[in-house]
């Protein structure tokens, strides 16, 4: 199979899973409530019935709140084109890296924050302005987070770093990389929306970040924007897996190995997913103004990470 | 090439005189504008004919101010990358100008704005061509001296008088330390820049770093570095809006150029503390540029508060080149070098597109506080798509140029984290957070500044009713949004261009290194490659899938259009939506220990009860710091030495012959003393 | 570790839902196959108080606690009409909700149910008459599901919600 | 054990050793606080054994069995008792809020680094990448003393200060003479019981073990 077949094959894999990750989270989360909770695979049908159904849109929205999902969707499944989810040679490493990456999720925020103030709703406003606040907040962390992590493979792309963890296993355990790891966990908390920063499954609008931008969405755009979101959600567990614990990734492109690619990750996926809900559980959501305080404490593990990272 | 120097000035000239003479009419308004874009279309030539072609140009007019010493003008690559961005900006908002400055019809201002345009673009043009100190420095007062004039056209508002003022000081300023610098560096020498280049290295490397402190604070107070970018947020929204496009793109860049010309090209580089302050005077220029930019509600102080901010991290890029040159890192040194000119480029075309944008609003709406506008992508939705072009441009968000250049900066400074130098790796370390953090919050500045002047709903009746610009505004305006997308496809082609211009500056071989490989960008050392092409081309690709994917699968049911959702409440009004202040409110408190925010609240009750308010006025302001605690008090000290100085104007003749005797004697005592006979 | 624990001595507490009892669900209006087929597995509910005292509010929490567990059927609580596929309306209409409860209506995108909870919103139980009260629920929006009781058990609102569907108790 | 994986063991536990000290100045709570020391002392005893195994040295053994029992178990029961009676008023605001003090725990860090550099480039021993992050602790600890309003974590913050000094000594010279330990040990657990007494009186006079109110002892 040649590499540039990789890009798309790798694209409909990672749409095909991102809901199903969501749902496992939710399905898991509802366990530790000690409830049965909606089966793993409820967000296909919420798909499925949103695509279906009309699309009611404000008077005061421009042609911007329609444009906005098909930007922010669009954004996010570039993003899975250069990120290393099934196989390491990646037919696009030379377009893009890890900085590539981390600012096409922000153009994915920034639309998605813009559509959240054309309908003119307090709310609309109030996600943008808080949503907008976290993900500046978290830059500092991704870029020393980034840079720990490249310092140690030579190279800010995707496929470099995977590959020289695969070469030399011992650098997985090396303190720089598990700080990284930590401050990028704490990065994804952020940026997706998960509870110590934001509550996804919350009905207070006061409360939302993630949620206030897209209440005036419906039917097919909302689909493309819960989609997009559970896109992010694959994308930063695809990074915090298989750039740090990249074992599983297949190196060379023969069906085989790609399918056994695609069982690891899954099983790297719900791994992940069984941490955040437990973390989910375990934690209340933090006020809005203690989430700087957070932030400032993993921008502190990855100074660290980056310290500690070029003292070996 | 001789010929093509002549039009541009002919040009140029032809231009304000057509603006004297023929009256203050449209017939004045498209003279003025088409000689500017005659002139500039030349310097344009002029330009891609040293760069791309390589064709040196050089004219000395001994003749022209003989007595004083003659006039010499020189094109090599680094001032052709100059005069190539001035043109760029220059020819648009001349185009943009001759729509907008109807305001002025029949006014004398008119003549003013025509004839101060023209002699601006010809003296800034010209300043990257100067090969002598006399020139440089005559070419440098008359730049500043012709946009003081444009800042002042609308003399009649108070706060245009103090931006003036403002702004007259700082440039003197400015241009005193220049005078100095110079001075030392040519200590008594013939004043070529080819001499002084040779007597550089003579000179002792006390009076060197005196020199360039000296040039550092001037070009520094031009490029509006953090301690002397007080002017800025001042001229900028007092000048038409053509002209702060003119000044923000290009006139600010004059100081990088300065910079670089004498900080690289004549003192041919120094020891490591030269790079590591001006890294530092970066950072800090671009985070507090960016954390100022955030608490402004007029569309126009908040562009050129972001002005400092661009200039910050285009320093950032230009002290990493210093450092890296002094740390014998010729490749590093190369890469941040640029850098530091793709960001000068890019800045010119965005900010230039934006401010354009920004008169475009002020034009239709009659206001620049954001908190009056809104919903203006109804009434103006060319100059909304433009100006939103723009925003993600100046954001750093791929598909455009901004990104490239913030990525060619961000990699820059990974390799320094390596130097052997612990203080070095540190300063790169926080270098590198604080541009990162500067990136987020320009990009949260503008979801704010595009989002509540162009979206929602109309906050004041002139919003409701603003009409789109005039065709002229547009086509400038679309001019530079085209040219910040060709800068970012264009990049592969564009990065070996700078590369041969930065690499004499740092001491690399002829044939640079060429960072860019095939259609990609590629760091020294293959540490990382990236191509702006492939990721502009792959969004638009993927971004038309998702739309043709939806049109043909999602459901057939037409679009309904209903109110906006607000649990139910029965009437939607403007006063029910965000505004700027409300945007920027989290920062503001997140960052509380820098704004130091003092907030009034006075609330007066109904006369009959106090459960029933009237109404409630709510103010609030940062701590100025700069203003305050560095310009307050050398402005009071000032005016406390002019006072004494003021009891010499005692009024009477006679004191002022004893005045004159006793002056004449102290000389000829001090030369009895000194034996100079 | 003690909360893990815990959560693992109490184990699944969901108990299945028991047999409608037909005299409090009333099926007014006949809901089209095309929206039983779509919402029969994925149901997004948004819950309209119009002026109830607030009884049958409780019970309606309760659909979300783990004893009866209304997302097992799917469906799950939203915070926008916009995302919405059927109002859970509650309570008489009083004046000043009369509005807001059209609008809500009309913020709902298309295709859509209405499930009226509590005899307020039939009879406008005790508060019928009333200055304050403009009428029941279906004077205002056209309703699909009447539940009655003073408040409904949570197993009953459930019962009314899979009656609109006409689907199977899972 | 080969010595690049000593001095990536070595960096490891430093780290942990550092983020334990960072906590204090994250979290709020005591109890939060005495868990952050207890957690230190346990690392830090961990690298002392791994150190003393890497060595064959068994005076590190014994340092490492005095550290845990003395620190790890003693030392976190008294500060239990002691946070069991004053611990419990309000939260008292540090001087420097949270998010502040964090990025001036950072900055320090990369103070110590930048200080330890030639420290570390003149000894040989694999241990020594772990040094500048112990000078980080060190630095740390000065400033939660500093910053911190109560007195019973100021009193937390001196014994993570000579937890940083006794990682320094592990790390840069594979520990002191167990003499001097002992001797060290001996003055820690005596300055401790002061602390104890000290703070113990500050709760009789004033009804709090704020430290603010000392300065009214003055005339």
């Amino acid at each position: 199979m040649s590499p540039w077949l990789l890009g798309p094959v790798q694209a409909s894999v990672a749409l095909l899973l991102a809901p199903g990750l969501v749902g496992a989270v939710r399905w898991m989360k509802a366990r530790l409530q000690n409830r049965r909770g909606s089966p793993p695979w409820q967000p296909y049908l919420e798909l499925r019935k949103l695509f279906a159904k009309e699309v009611v849109v404000s008077n005061n929205a421009s042609w911007l709140f329609r444009a906005a999902p098909f930007i922010v969707f669009g954004s996010t499944v570039a993003v899975t084109l250069l990120v290393p989810l099934l196989a390491v040679p990646l037919p696009f490493d030379g377009a893009g890296d890890l900085v590539v990456v981390v600012y096409l999720l922000l153009l994915g925020t920034f639309f998605l924050a813009l559509a959240g103030l054309d309908p003119g709703s307090s709310f609309g406003g109030m996600g943008a302005s808080r949503e907008m606040t976290v993900a500046a907040l978290a830059e500092p962390t991704m870029a020393l987070a980034i840079f720990a992590l490249a310092w140690g493979a030579g190279s800010t792309n995707l496929g470099q770093i995977a590959f020289r963890t695969l070469a030399t296993p011992s650098e997985a355990l090396a303190p720089g990389h598990l700080l990284a790891f930590a401050a990028i966990f704490v990065v994804t908390l952020a940026e997706t929306g998960r509870l110590p920063v934001d509550n996804p499954a919350t009905h207070l609008e006061l409360t939302m970040i993630h949620e206030a931008m897209v209440l005036e969405y419906s039917g097919r755009y909302l689909a493309l924007l819960e989609w997009a979101a559970a896109l992010k959600l694959l994308i930063f567990f695809t990074l915090l897996g298989n750039l740090f614990v990249p074992w599983g990734v297949a190196v060379t492109l023969t069906p085989g190995a790609l399918l056994w690619a695609v069982f690891t990750l899954a099983l790297k996926l719900g791994a992940l997913g069984g941490a955040v809900a437990l973390v989910e559980t375990h934690i209340a959501k933090l006020r809005l103004f203690r989430v700087p305080e957070l932030l400032s404490a993993s921008f502190i593990l990855a100074l660290l990470a980056v310290t500690a990272s070029f003292l070996l | 090439m001789r010929a093509l120097f002549l039009l541009l000035v002919a040009g140029y000239a032809s231009g304000a005189a057509a603006a004297l003479v023929l009256g203050t009419g449209a017939l004045a308004r498209w003279a003025s504008a088409l000689g500017a874009i005659a002139g500039a279309s030349a310097g344009l030539a002029l330009a891609a004919g040293a760069c791309v072609w390589g064709a040196a140009f050089s004219l000395d007019a001994p003749d022209l101010l003989g007595v004083v010493g003659g006039m010499a003008f020189r094109l090599d690559a680094l001032g052709a990358v100059f005069l190539a961005l001035t043109s760029l900006v220059a020819a648009p908002s001349a185009l943009y100008g001759a729509g907008y400055s109807r305001a002025w019809d029949g006014r004398p201002a008119l003549r003013q704005v025509g004839f101060m345009l023209n002699a601006f673009l010809l003296t800034m043009s010209l300043v990257p061509l100067a090969d002598g100190t006399l020139t440089f420095l005559l070419l440098w007062e008359g730049m500043s001296l012709s946009s003081y004039f444009l800042v002042m056209t609308d003399a009649d508002k108070p706060e245009v008088v103090s931006a003036g003022q403002w702004y007259l000081a700082m440039t003197q300023m400015g241009f005193a330390c220049l005078l100095g610098a110079f001075l030392l560096l040519q200590s008594g020498g013939p004043g070529s820049f080819a001499d002084l280049r040779a007597a550089a290295d003579a000179l002792a490397p006390g009076t060197r770093d005196m020199v360039f402190a000296l040039a550092l604070i001037g070009f520094g107070s031009k490029a509006g570095l953090i301690p002397l970018h007080v002017w800025l947020p001042r001229a900028h929204p007092a000048a038409p809006s053509h002209v702060s496009a003119l000044m923000s793109g290009a006139m600010i860049k004059m100081g990088i150029y300065g910079l670089l010309r004498v900080g690289l090209d004549l003192l041919g580089g120094g020891p490591a503390w030269w790079g590591g302050l001006v890294l530092a005077l970066g950072a800090v220029s671009a985070l507090l540029g960016v954390l100022y930019a955030l608490m402004e509600h007029d569309l126009k102080s908040l562009l050129a508060y972001h002005s400092v901010e661009n200039i910050g991290l285009i320093t950032i890029g230009m002290g990493a080149g210093l450092l890296f040159a002094s740390l014998e890192m010729p490749a590093a040194a190369a890469l941040a070098l640029v850098a530091a000119l793709y960001h000068t480029v890019n800045h010119a075309v965005f900010k230039g597109l934006l401010f354009l944008g920004a008169g475009a609003v002020l034009h239709a709406t009659g206001t620049r506080d954001m908190n009056r506008m809104g919903g203006l992508i109804r009434g103006m939705p060319w100059t909304a798509a433009l100006f939103l072009v723009g925003s993600v441009a100046i954001s750093g968000l791929p598909p455009l140029n901004g990104f490239v250049s913030e990525w060619l900066l961000f990699q820059s400074l990974l390799p320094g984290i390596g130097a052997p130098s612990p203080l070095v790796a540190v300063l790169m370390v926080l270098a590198l957070g604080m541009l990162a953090l500067t990136a987020g919050l320009c990009a949260a500045c503008f979801v704010k500044a595009f989002g509540i002047t162009f979206l929602a709903i109309p906050r004041s009746p002139e919003a409701e009713h603003a009409h789109e610009a005039a065709w002229s505004m547009r086509a400038g305006m679309v001019v530079l949004a085209g040219a910040c997308v060709v800068l970012s496809v264009g990049a592969f082609k564009i990065v070996p261009r700078l590369t041969e211009v930065v690499a004499p500056l740092v001491g690399l071989p002829v044939p640079a290194p060429s960072f860019s490989v095939g259609w990609a960008l590629q760091t020294p050392g293959g540490f990382a490659r990236m191509s702006p092409t492939l990721v502009a081309a792959g969004l638009g690709l993927v971004v038309l899938a998702a739309w043709l994917a939806v049109k043909t699968f999602a459901s057939r049911r037409p679009l309904r259009v209903g109110e906006t959702w607000g649990c139910g409440r029965v009437v939607q009004t403007p006063r029910m939506e965000y505004t700027a202040t409300a945007f920027a409110e989290p920062l503001r408190r997140i960052f509380a220990a820098f704004y130091r925010p003092s907030e009034d609240v006075s609330i007066d009750f109904h006369p009959d009860s106090r459960y029933f308010v009237q109404s409630i006025s709510y103010h609030s302001a940062i701590v100025p710091w700069f203003e305050r605690y560095l310009y307050a008090p050398v402005i009071a000290r000032v005016r406390r030495w002019s006072e004494r100085v003021l009891a010499l104007q005692s009024g009477s003749a006679h004191a002022y012959l004893t005045y004159l005797v006793a002056a004449l004697v102290l000389l000829l005592g001090w030369l009895v003393v000194t034996g100079q006979r | 570790m003690s909360l893990l624990s815990k959560i693992f001595r109490t184990g699944i507490v969901t108990e299945p839902l028991p047999a409608g009892d037909s005299e409090v669900v009333h099926l007014v209006r006949e809901v089209d196959a095309e929206s039983r087929r779509l919402f029969g597995r994925a149901l997004g509910i948004r819950e309209v108080d119009a002026g109830s005292c607030n009884g049958c509010e409780i019970e309606i929490t309760g659909l979300m606690s783990p004893v009866y567990d209304s997302e097992r059927f799917g469906f799950h609580f939203v915070a926008s009409p916009r995302h919405a596929d059927l109002l859970l309306v509650t309570g008489p209409v009083t004046r000043n909700m009369e509005v807001p409860l059209r609008k809500t209506y009309e913020a709902t995108p298309e295709p859509k149910l209405v499930v009226a909870v509590g005899d307020c919103a039939r009879t406008c139980g005790v508060f019928a008459g009333s200055y304050a009260v403009a009428g029941s629920v279906d004077r205002v929006i056209p309703v699909n599901v009447f539940v009655d009781g003073c408040p409904p058990e949570p197993a009953q609102i459930l019962q009314g919600i899979l009656a609109a569907l006409r689907s199977r108790p899972a | 054990m080969s010595p690049h994986l000593v001095s990536q063991l070595s960096v490891g536990g430093a780290t942990l050793v550092l983020l334990a000290g960072l906590m204090m100045l994250w979290r709020r709570g005591v109890e939060a606080h005495i868990k952050a020391f207890t957690a230190q002392s346990v690392a830090l005893a961990a690298t002392t054994a791994m150190v003393g195994w890497f060595a064959g040295d068994w005076q590190l053994w014994a340092v490492a069995a005095l550290l845990l029992l003395i620190k790890g178990i003693g030392i976190p029961i008294l500060l239990q008792r002691m946070a069991r009676r004053f611990g419990t008023e309000r939260e008292l605001e540090p001087y420097v809020n949270t998010a502040t003090s964090l990025l001036v725990g950072g900055l320090l860090v990369l103070l110590a680094y930048v200080v330890t550099k030639p420290l570390v480039s003149v000894s040989q021993l694999p241990t020594r990448t772990g040094m500048p992050l112990a000078m980080g602790l060190v630095f740390v600890s000065l400033f939660v003393i500093i910053s911190r309003k109560k007195a019973l974590t100021q009193v937390l913050g001196f014994l993570m200060l000579e937890n940083g000094i006794a990682l320094l000594a592990v790390l840069g010279a594979h520990g002191i003479p167990i003499i001097v330990e002992i001797g060290v040990f001996l003055d820690v657990l005596l300055g401790f019981i002061v602390m104890q007494v000290f703070v113990y009186q500050i709760h009789e006079t004033f009804e709090s073990i704020d430290v603010e109110q000392l300065n009214r002892l003055r005339e």
